[in-house]
């Protein structure tokens, strides 16, 4: 990856309008060469629209999309190297599983050399569909069409991959099957890669970088540990992964105070936060600049992952009632009623009845401040 | 809610008793529900005893002819004529022994015999391609570009479909003709004189301007459901526009080009009377020999040509829609393809070609369906002494001092809507019902299909004949004779000609409409025929309109049983008084057939209206 | 005769009941008066110009005290011989407009016959020698047409002989009909067939169609593309001009030529049907047909010649309707048995693909 | 649940093919009246076929359905009385959303007298919906209309609900709140649901039993515990979360030793496994019958949880290598090569480097043994 050379794709201020309906509104994003960039974010945000005018299947209504630093205004799908799996699949229902395969291949030779038919048995494989060749994509269920456009999209090795939720219904294991495949050949290759899913998890896992988008626009772009631990906003922190937010006012602001033999970051103040009656001590972000430092009176929104949350801890203890739990396997989601909020817990042993449950301010990350 | 015991179904799972409806209620929904359920069976039952009684019996009366000589059961008639070189051309000499190598030489010849038949075949083929060749364009103007007007443009492309042939011809003399409009223009441009009459040339457009349209409905709808998100993802791949267009668009086109043309084929494989009016009997077709041999009461001979002619036809049908059930693909046309400006947005070749290419096209069919029609409307209004109002007065004195027993123009008009309406009220159930039959999955059901088709492929005549003495003359049942005729056996007879066409347009949509969705009305409790009602029906709806317009078209125009079963003037329709009206000079039967025009296009603007704002066909 | 039969494409219009199953009703109204129902060809009664069915109706009616009643079924006289074949009743007590070749389709085609003997008909002597067709008594012409050339005389100047259309200078210049489903092209055919003989008319034809003979399916197809200015000549009526004169057409235009001086007549009779409800009063009827103020009548009304000497014919009649000088016609026996040979030879050689 | 009573349904040596493709084969499975009871499989093992069966939509080439122990053979879908929700909803598009779920009252009186309008408020109250009678399905996003499909197919009271991976098009955090609704509304009404999902996650979290299908069988059914704790099959254990599969040579069996502190379970037997040149001490299942005793010489397949896996440990410590890393959020997952063998293993902060790994032998599950 090269960080001097232009930005494999790039989105400058372009909006996208349908009639009354804004889908992307001043969507500035630039994904680097090589990079696997995802896509999260509700229905409706504009994931969707944002592959479409990298692909050229639509034209911005303002701003430019640019390839490796030039614009690309004006040149046509079939133009920009860019490969396409749909939502919908949007299979060519008139051909083979093996003829839609082979359908790129027509355009130009197989990466690798190879033959056309070499290429597609060893995409098939890749997909797990081989002596699939022959079928009809009407009789296939749903994930097998799934794979087949996914083959499709892949075997002319384009530069650019463009991937609408092509895996949405595939089982978890398949999936990261797949999108470990992906990934592979994205490195092997050096395609660049964008990517829209609606499965967090697999945003964090495969990504060099996520943005996490609400109502057209980037809410934040950053690397998945950043996303996942630091993340911008509050949308963000409940979007991505399950989290419990909190908030209140700010009551005290001591700094330079060693929190707790855990902590590791010597260098942060700590807030004291009243959320309704009870007062918690939450670390403040080090690197906050000193005309945004945090004084009595502020509004504070904090959140904390479940999985930071102990069980009969002393400091910043919150004393709330089990109300459900589910079985996830690896652990159990604790559902907890703490004064009439949801309290999420991550628990191997799901307690029951009352328990009191805790953190330590260093893990507490805030989102908001007013 | 009030379940509390394990599963069960009523009616069929064991166990339950969990419901909470009272055995008063239950009985009442199980009483609807049986008459639902048997719906599409009798709907089915009436359908089949409907085309027995109207269509197939009656035929049968006269085809029977062909094998039954003098009471005796016979295959000599067909034999005499299949080894007769007139009717069957050079394969004929097969039949009558001679070696194949001999045969197969002389078919290759250029001097060879077509025969009757294989001449048929040919111009009803060179027919075929010019009618995809005009209405493709059509289709694609409908199709892809957005202008105002093109949903009446669309509604009136039927129009062709309802005139008869004499008004046809009229059109084509005076717009194709040696003084005609056409080398008026091309005089005024310093260009040469063409002589299109009585050529096969003449025959061949005046059958692409009957069948075009209905190619380019067919296609238009086709074109309408190709989901956007193919040809993109064909783009994303390497593919030009143009191949997109080759590779995704074209083949999901193809069965309803294919359609569009095996209808063509069909209906210009029995032409009559507009081959002997623009072309001349040196091009005589099969149905003309069929005429000729009835009318001398030839019946053998002229049974067994006719069903030769219905076995080509079926045989075709049936080919196609063999193809058909093989190519349908199940569109998953979530987002059809946008349609453009007819202005240019830019001035780049991509823009401009297409549109120049259109406009090119639009001077084509100016020649070819508009002025014909032009010219009728002109041709109403002219006299000796150049422009009149004479033949429209000629039509008031008629209605108003006519005797009885002539054709008053407001009957026909009126006998034309009532009749109309009244067959598409039983065509429309009758086509849903044959559309659903064939939609499901049996073995045999592509020929189910096309021997439901045969309303299409049989000779008018043979119809005619048929229902004179299938219906009107009736069967000896004991004592009295059980006689069909009048109002309601005409409505009958249209239903009959015209449901094909509502199978036709109905069936793909039908076929393509998201299983699923029947599938959870029928867990919800819906019988089959509710689930068509509710369901399928409400979203095939613009297939359905295009059904019902197809109908109306062929109950409007229909003219051979409709003056077999009338029983008086007053049940003439307007293709008749057209008819009744020609006379030395064409003024009062171009004047009706003005009427006719205006009465159908508003006709079929309203049909249209009524299938909301996405009329497919 | 029966009424309220559900098929015929005319009867006593709006007061015919409408039942859709019949064929035992005898008329419901007028059963005080007698009710003749007469079967003939639509524009007898019906046509845009002038059709003498509304004048004869009045005028019978009004003198009889009976009520006329025009069936006017699609396929005219062939209608009947289906009804007779499938024994079915024949619903019309006479037809009016049979011409040679019905009658020898019928003979050819039914074994006991369709029509029962002329019988008593006054007026029968007026009739011109030759154009009683029916050797066996049954029909009595009532008038009768010639086929001859009409010819644009500003385009062209026809030919006084059959020879003479095949001149190079009338390439494409004649038009004419399908023989079997037009009365003209039928009597255009089988004047060349009389001129040429059975052995030379095909021929002849072959030479016709090579100057570009048009043959086309019905005559209004062939005069309005003569009238369209298709081609000069156009085989139709010697009473053109009748029609011409009352449009006010340049009659320059509108040019008689009968060929070889000869016309070929083509006769239309009537008879009544064999066990017709009330076959005196159908006597009675064609004995009113024949009667002179009658013929003249309906040969004006028809623009026909009248079939008999002593029709009274308005004084200037003769100079637009022209008759030839020499009418020639095949007899019934000449036609028995010949007849669909020939058209169906000619039709082979002609229509050979 | 009254498990005296026949099973609400039962599929009976069920098989169906399509030509050439067998989608289901032999498949028995009997679900208790009120259950919920979920199809996980990999994509194309039949799970959405085995739904159509129920539902009367296919018809069996071999076998049998029952409803309550009786055959429905024959019987329509209209007459089964089964809610289904498909994938894509189906909702019907013409209707308004009240049409929608009054569709099904249209055939029956709504279960517990009142009125269709009623009954249609309610059940648009019960999946959150009210007041959205009158929009139309297309104005709603996946989520809302997921509702609408599930509201439409309760509302007839039905027996038995279908639910063929109704959430998969929608974002893990609308997914997790649908599925608890999902769960309470089926607890609420003891509605018998069947639900196929491809997310093996949910199939653990909301079912009373799962089935993981393969191939068109069932390969095991049971509840979510045992199938993540004591999974049947290989196949099992692979499919349903991560999990490492070792098999070696049994080379001693110990009994009755006392394993370690932690293991609560004195009975169990200890085998020593030898996998490669590695001995490792393999707990066995306690209630494994005498004959299928394991004695020296078998051959033996057992799995261990990543989670289950420790860092620096000193019983059967395994060396390995990092390969990979992938940042799940809450955890993760470390490949690690050992012996050319990939083992997984979760971790807060991923090592790097050579790190030795080691389980405890209670926490090894026997697959398989030859
Ligand atoms: N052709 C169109 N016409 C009108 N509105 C549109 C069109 N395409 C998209 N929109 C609107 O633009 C917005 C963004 O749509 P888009 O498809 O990009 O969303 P998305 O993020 O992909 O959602 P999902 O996760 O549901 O696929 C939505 O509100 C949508 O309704
Ligand atoms: N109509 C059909 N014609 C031919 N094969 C079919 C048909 N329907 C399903 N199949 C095949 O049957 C098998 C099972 O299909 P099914 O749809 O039940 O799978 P599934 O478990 O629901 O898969 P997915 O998770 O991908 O939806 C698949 O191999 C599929 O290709
Ligand atoms: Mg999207
Ligand atoms: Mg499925």
């Amino acid at each position: 990856m090269n960080r001097t050379a232009p930005p494999a794709v790039e989105l400058d201020g372009v909006t996208r309008r349908y009639g009354e309906t804004t889908a992307v509104e001043d969507l500035s994003l630039s994904v680097r060469d090589g990079e696997f960039f995802t896509l999260v974010g509700p229905s409706g945000c504009g994931k969707t629209t944002t592959l479409r005018l990298i692909a050229a299947f639509e034209d911005p209504t303002q701003g430019e999309v640019r390839f490796g630093g030039e614009s690309v205004t004006g040149v046509p799908p079939e133009d920009r190297d860019v490969g396409v799996v749909f939502q919908n699949y949007a299979l060519f229902p008139h051909m083979t599983v093996g003829e839609n395969v082979a359908y790129g291949l027509s355009f130009s030779d197989p990466p690798g050399g190879g033959s056309d038919e070499a290429r597609v048995r060893e995409l098939l494989e890749l997909v797990d569909l081989d002596g699939m060749q022959d079928r009809d994509p009407d009789t296939l269920s749903g994930g097998q069409q799934q794979r087949v456009a996914m083959a499709r999209a892949l075997a002319p090795g384009p530069d650019v991959l463009l991937l609408d939720e092509p895996m949405s219904a595939l089982d978890a294991k398949l999936r990261e099957r797949l999108r470990v495949q992906v990934r592979e050949i994205q490195q092997e290759l050096g395609i660049t890669t964008i990517y829209v899913t609606h499965d967090q998890e697999e945003a964090l896992a495969v990504s060099d970088r996520v943005a996490v988008m609400r109502d057209g626009t980037p809410e934040q772009v950053a690397p998945p540990r950043t996303i996942y631990r630091e993340p911008a906003t509050e949308f963000v922190a409940t979007f991505v992964g399950d989290n419990n937010v909190l908030s209140g006012e700010v009551t005290a602001v001591r700094s330079t105070d060693r929190v707790d033999d855990s902590s590791d970051e010597s260098g942060r103040s700590i807030a004291d936060v009243t959320v309704d009656s009870t007062t918690l001590s939450v670390a403040l972000d080090g690197d906050s600049d000193p005309e945004a430092a945090v004084s009595a009176g502020d509004r504070l929104t904090f959140c904390v992952r479940p999985e930071r949350l102990t069980l009969d801890a002393d400091r910043n203890a919150l004393t709330a009632t089990v109300t459900s739990a589910e079985f996830l396997g690896e652990t159990t989601r604790v559902h907890l009623d703490w004064e009439g909020r949801e309290i999420l817990l991550r628990a191997e042993d799901p307690p029951t009845g009352t328990v009191t449950v805790g953190f330590d301010p260093a893990d507490a990350h805030t989102v908001d401040r007013q | 809610m009030a379940r509390d015991s394990d599963g069960g179904a009523d009616g069929g799972g064991g166990g339950s008793t969990g419901t909470a409806n009272s055995p008063s209620r239950e009985r009442g929904r199980t009483v609807r529900n049986t008459i639902e359920r048997r719906a599409i069976v009798g709907l089915a039952v009436a359908t089949i005893a409907l085309l027995l009684g109207i269509f197939y019996y009656p035929v049968a009366t006269v085809f029977i002819d062909s094998v039954l000589v003098d009471g005796r059961l016979t295959g000599r008639v067909f034999v005499s004529i299949l080894r007769d070189p007139f009717y069957l051309g050079e394969p004929a000499r097969l039949l009558a022994g001679e070696p194949v190598g001999a045969v197969i030489e002389s078919v290759l010849s250029s001097d060879r015999r077509l025969g009757v038949i294989g001449f048929t075949a040919y111009q009803a083929a060179l027919s075929t391609v010019t009618s995809v060749a005009l209405g493709l364009p059509a289709a694609y103007l409908l199709a892809r570009f957005e202008f105002p007007g093109r949903r009446t443009l669309r509604s009136l492309t039927i129009l062709p479909f309802v005139l008869p042939s004499i008004m046809v011809g009229v059109g084509f003399v005076a717009t194709f003709g040696r003084n005609g409009t056409l080398n008026a223009v091309l005089g005024a441009l310093g260009l040469g004189q063409v002589n299109l009459l009585f050529t096969l040339e003449a025959v061949v457009i005046a059958h692409a301007f009957y069948n075009a349209p209905l190619v380019a409905r067919v296609t238009t709808a086709a074109w309408e459901s190709v989901d956007a998100s193919a040809v993109e993802t064909a783009r994303s791949l390497g593919a030009s526009p143009v191949r997109a267009f080759r590779d995704v668009v074209a083949p999901q086109l193809y069965p309803s080009v294919l359609m569009g043309a095996a209808l063509t084929f069909v209906f210009t494989f029995s032409t009559f009377p507009i081959v002997l009016a623009l072309g001349g009997f040196q091009l005589a077709t099969v149905e003309v020999f069929v005429y000729r041999l009835i009318r001398d009461l030839e019946y053998a001979e002229a049974a067994a040509l006719a069903l030769i002619e219905l076995g080509i036809s079926l045989g075709l049908l049936y080919a196609y829609l063999r193809y058909e059930a093989k190519h349908t693909v199940r569109s998953r046309g979530i987002r059809p393809l946008p349609r453009r400006p007819l202005t240019p947005p830019s001035f780049s070749v991509r823009e401009l070609l297409p549109r120049l290419g259109l406009a090119v096209y639009a001077v084509v069919a100016l020649a070819v369906f508009v002025a014909p029609i032009a010219s009728m409307v002109l041709a109403s209004l002219s006299g000796p002494e150049g422009l009149t109002l004479a033949n429209y007065q000629f039509l008031i004195d008629r209605q108003t001092t006519g005797a009885a027993f002539q054709v008053q123009p407001w009957d026909a008009v009126r006998n034309s809507l009532l009749f109309g309406v009244a067959s598409l009220a039983v065509a429309l159930p009758m086509g849903v019902v044959v559309a659903v039959l064939t939609t499901r999955d049996y073995r045999g059901r592509k020929l189910v299909d096309a021997v439901a088709m045969a309303p299409l492929a049989v000779s008018g005549i043979v119809v005619g004949l048929g229902l004179l003495r299938g219906l009107v003359f009736g069967v000896e049942v004991g004592d009295t004779r059980l006689a069909v005729g009048g109002g309601l056996a005409i409505v009958a007879a249209h239903a009959v000609a015209g449901y094909p066409f509502v199978v036709r347009t109905v069936a793909p949509g039908l076929e393509g409409v998201d299983h699923t969705l029947v599938e959870s009305a029928r867990a919800l409790g819906a019988p089959r025929a509710r689930a068509l009602l509710d369901i399928e029906l409400p979203l095939v709806w613009p297939a359905v309109i295009a059904g019902a317009a197809f109908a109306f078209a062929i109950s409007i125009g229909e003219f051979s049983a409709t003056i077999v079963l009338a029983s008086g003037t007053n049940q003439f329709t307007m293709p008749i008084a057209i008819e009744r009206f020609i006379g030395r000079r064409l003024g009062p039967a171009t004047a009706m057939g003005v009427v006719l025009l205006v009465v159908t296009s508003a006709s079929f603007l309203l049909i249209d209206r009524l299938g909301g704002d996405d009329v497919g066909f | 005769a029966g009424l309220g039969g559900s098929d015929e494409s005319s009867t006593e219009a709006s007061s015919t009941d409408e039942s859709t199953a019949t064929g035992t009703s005898t008329g419901d109204a007028g059963d005080v008066e007698e009710t003749l129902v007469v079967g003939t060809y639509s524009a007898f009664v019906d046509s845009p110009s002038t059709s003498p069915g509304a004048w004869v109706k009045q005028r019978f009616e009004e003198e009889f005290d009976a009520r006329l009643i025009w069936q006017t079924p699609s396929n005219e006289v062939n209608h009947y011989i289906e009804r007779r074949n499938a024994g079915v009743d024949i619903e019309a007590d006479m037809y009016l407009g049979l011409n040679t070749d019905h009658l020898v389709r019928i003979d050819e085609n039914l074994d006991d016959g369709l029509f029962a003997g002329v019988g008593d008909v006054a007026g029968q002597d007026d009739i011109k020698p030759g154009l009683q067709f029916d050797p066996d008594g049954r029909a009595i012409p009532y008038d009768t047409g010639y086929i001859s050339l009409v010819f644009d005389g500003t385009e062209t100047t026809a030919p006084e002989t059959f020879d003479g259309l095949l001149a190079e200078e009338h390439a494409g210049d004649l038009i004419t009909q399908n023989p079997s489903s037009s009365a003209t092209g039928r009597a255009f055919l089988l004047h060349t067939v009389k001129q040429f003989g059975p052995d030379g008319y095909l021929d002849y034809w072959s030479d016709l169609q090579e100057n570009d003979v048009r043959v086309l399916g019905s005559w209004s197809d062939a005069y309005s593309a003569w009238s369209g200015g298709e081609a000069p000549m156009v085989v139709s009526y010697s009473t053109d001009q009748v029609f011409a004169d009352q449009n006010d057409a340049n009659l320059e235009e509108h040019q008689i030529r009968f060929l070889n001086d000869q016309g070929y007549a083509n006769p239309e009779g009537m008879a009544v049907f064999d066990g017709a409800d009330t076959p005196d009063l159908a006597r009675e009827f064609m004995s009113f047909l024949l009667r002179p103020e009658i013929q003249g009548e309906i040969a004006v009304r028809n623009v026909q010649f009248p079939a008999t000497e002593s029709a009274d014919l308005p004084e200037d009649y003769a100079e637009l309707a022209q008759e030839p000088p020499e009418p020639v016609t095949f007899g019934y026996d000449e036609l028995k048995g010949s007849v669909s040979g020939w058209i169906s030879d000619w039709e082979r050689q002609f229509a050979s693909n």
